[in-house]
């Protein structure tokens, strides 16, 4: 279980690898990497987006993160797991996110994995706010699908 | 108290961390959230719509009953957007 | 929309960012990495491997993956999508295969990389066969999970 | 024809391709494992259980029931197990 919360780019290639790297129990590596579109869709319309820049929580960022890694591990059989998340300003193409899983079973890979990325999306505190051009800025709203990902993985009481 | 202000929150209050000292009244959020909106138009402003903002308490999201007491980290922040 | 069939190793990195290279409509790149376990599900019981070859149908093979690629593009909205799939002698922590995607949003990632290898899986024409000691050799069973996970795709009629 | 074998087939009948020219009456994909099944035993072990068998012609997915013509690529092959 890792967590990065950086402003530097990362290397995927590099943290997938490691994340199996001398461990032959691991049949499986999901891996998701989010990246800075140069479109947004703002209240169903697509607006072109110049750059972002990612605000954060210190602190509470990580803490998050690590709940969120540790729900994940409680759930499937994970082998390791990796978020790394930057902060600061990012032109579009750029990579924002890394999530990875690595389990006996591409199942729980793949299920862990998309876990982790609808979690982080609504429980990170992370915030996003974009150039819309000469100087204007605006918050990115959240999404109420970004709610619905995460709520598919509500636990039955 | 330490009060933290994040997004278009801070951008309001004009501050994004702050100390403050209420009176020993303020008992929890809510009323923390009062006193705060003494403080300025800005704090008015950003407190407006209570049902747009989460809050942390200690770095643990809360709600505003949550209570807080001297010594405590209380954070404000819209919707988060990470990812 | 890209297909390789090879015997060498593969770079997951330099694939994964060769997928949104260039591409400012990239939101997202799911991947998953199959690599060869020390250990398999035989009957029930867990089995040691020491290695394993995998024997395919060249000319089958590559049709066969460009077709759940189409089909993949056909049910998403993909930007970029590739399968890599090696033959030959492998053993414990060696990589197999890597399936990838790239789209505007997060979840038809996700949906279309998990349909390629749930798919590919039982489709494509490759055998496995693991080394168990002492010149033994055992050809892996298909399995019943496997075939239930590529049912959970089919289209309703 | 050009016929190919995978896996234990292969292993069983010895060879993993080979060119037959089956009589004109072998019409579809049925026939022509009936008669390669009298080219000897390691056929004849190989095709014991039809149902444990999966089959391409011309590198698709085919049935016993699919017709072969002089020309075709016919392959037998256990079900699948790569990924």
């Amino acid at each position: 279980m890792t967590v990065k919360v950086q402003r530097e780019d990362f290397d995927p290639g590099r943290e997938i690898e490691a994340l199996s790297a001398g461990n032959p129990k691991v049949g499986g590596v999901c891996s998701f990497v989010g990246l800075v579109r140069d479109m947004n869709d703002v209240a169903g319309q697509m607006s072109d987006v110049g750059a972002l820049t990612l605000e954060h929580y210190p602190g509470m960022t990580e803490r998050q993160l690590e709940e969120i890694e540790a729900e994940a591990h409680r759930r499937w059989p994970l082998e390791a797991s990796l978020i790394v998340h930057r902060y600061g300003r990012m032109t579009p193409g750029e990579r924002i996110v890394l999530v990875a899983t690595a389990s006996p079973h591409r199942e729980a890979a793949f299920e862990a994995c998309h876990f982790l990325i609808d979690w982080l999306k609504t429980k990170a505190p992370f915030w996003k706010v974009e150039e819309t051009g000469a100087g204007a800025e605006r918050w990115v709203e959240a999404r109420d699908s970004d709610d619905a990902a995460a709520a598919r993985w509500a636990e039955k009481g | 108290m330490k009060v933290l202000y994040f997004a278009w929150l801070r951008q309001k209050i004009g501050v994004g961390e702050e100390s403050v000292d209420p009176p020993a009244d303020v008992a929890d959020v809510r009323a923390l959230v009062a006193w705060l909106k003494e403080r300025g138009p800005g704090y008015e402003q950003a407190f407006q719509d209570l049902g747009a903002i989460k809050l942390a308490v200690n770095q643990e999201y809360a709600d505003l009953d949550h209570p807080v007491k001297r010594g405590d980290e209380v954070a404000f922040f819209p919707p988060v957007t990470g990812g």
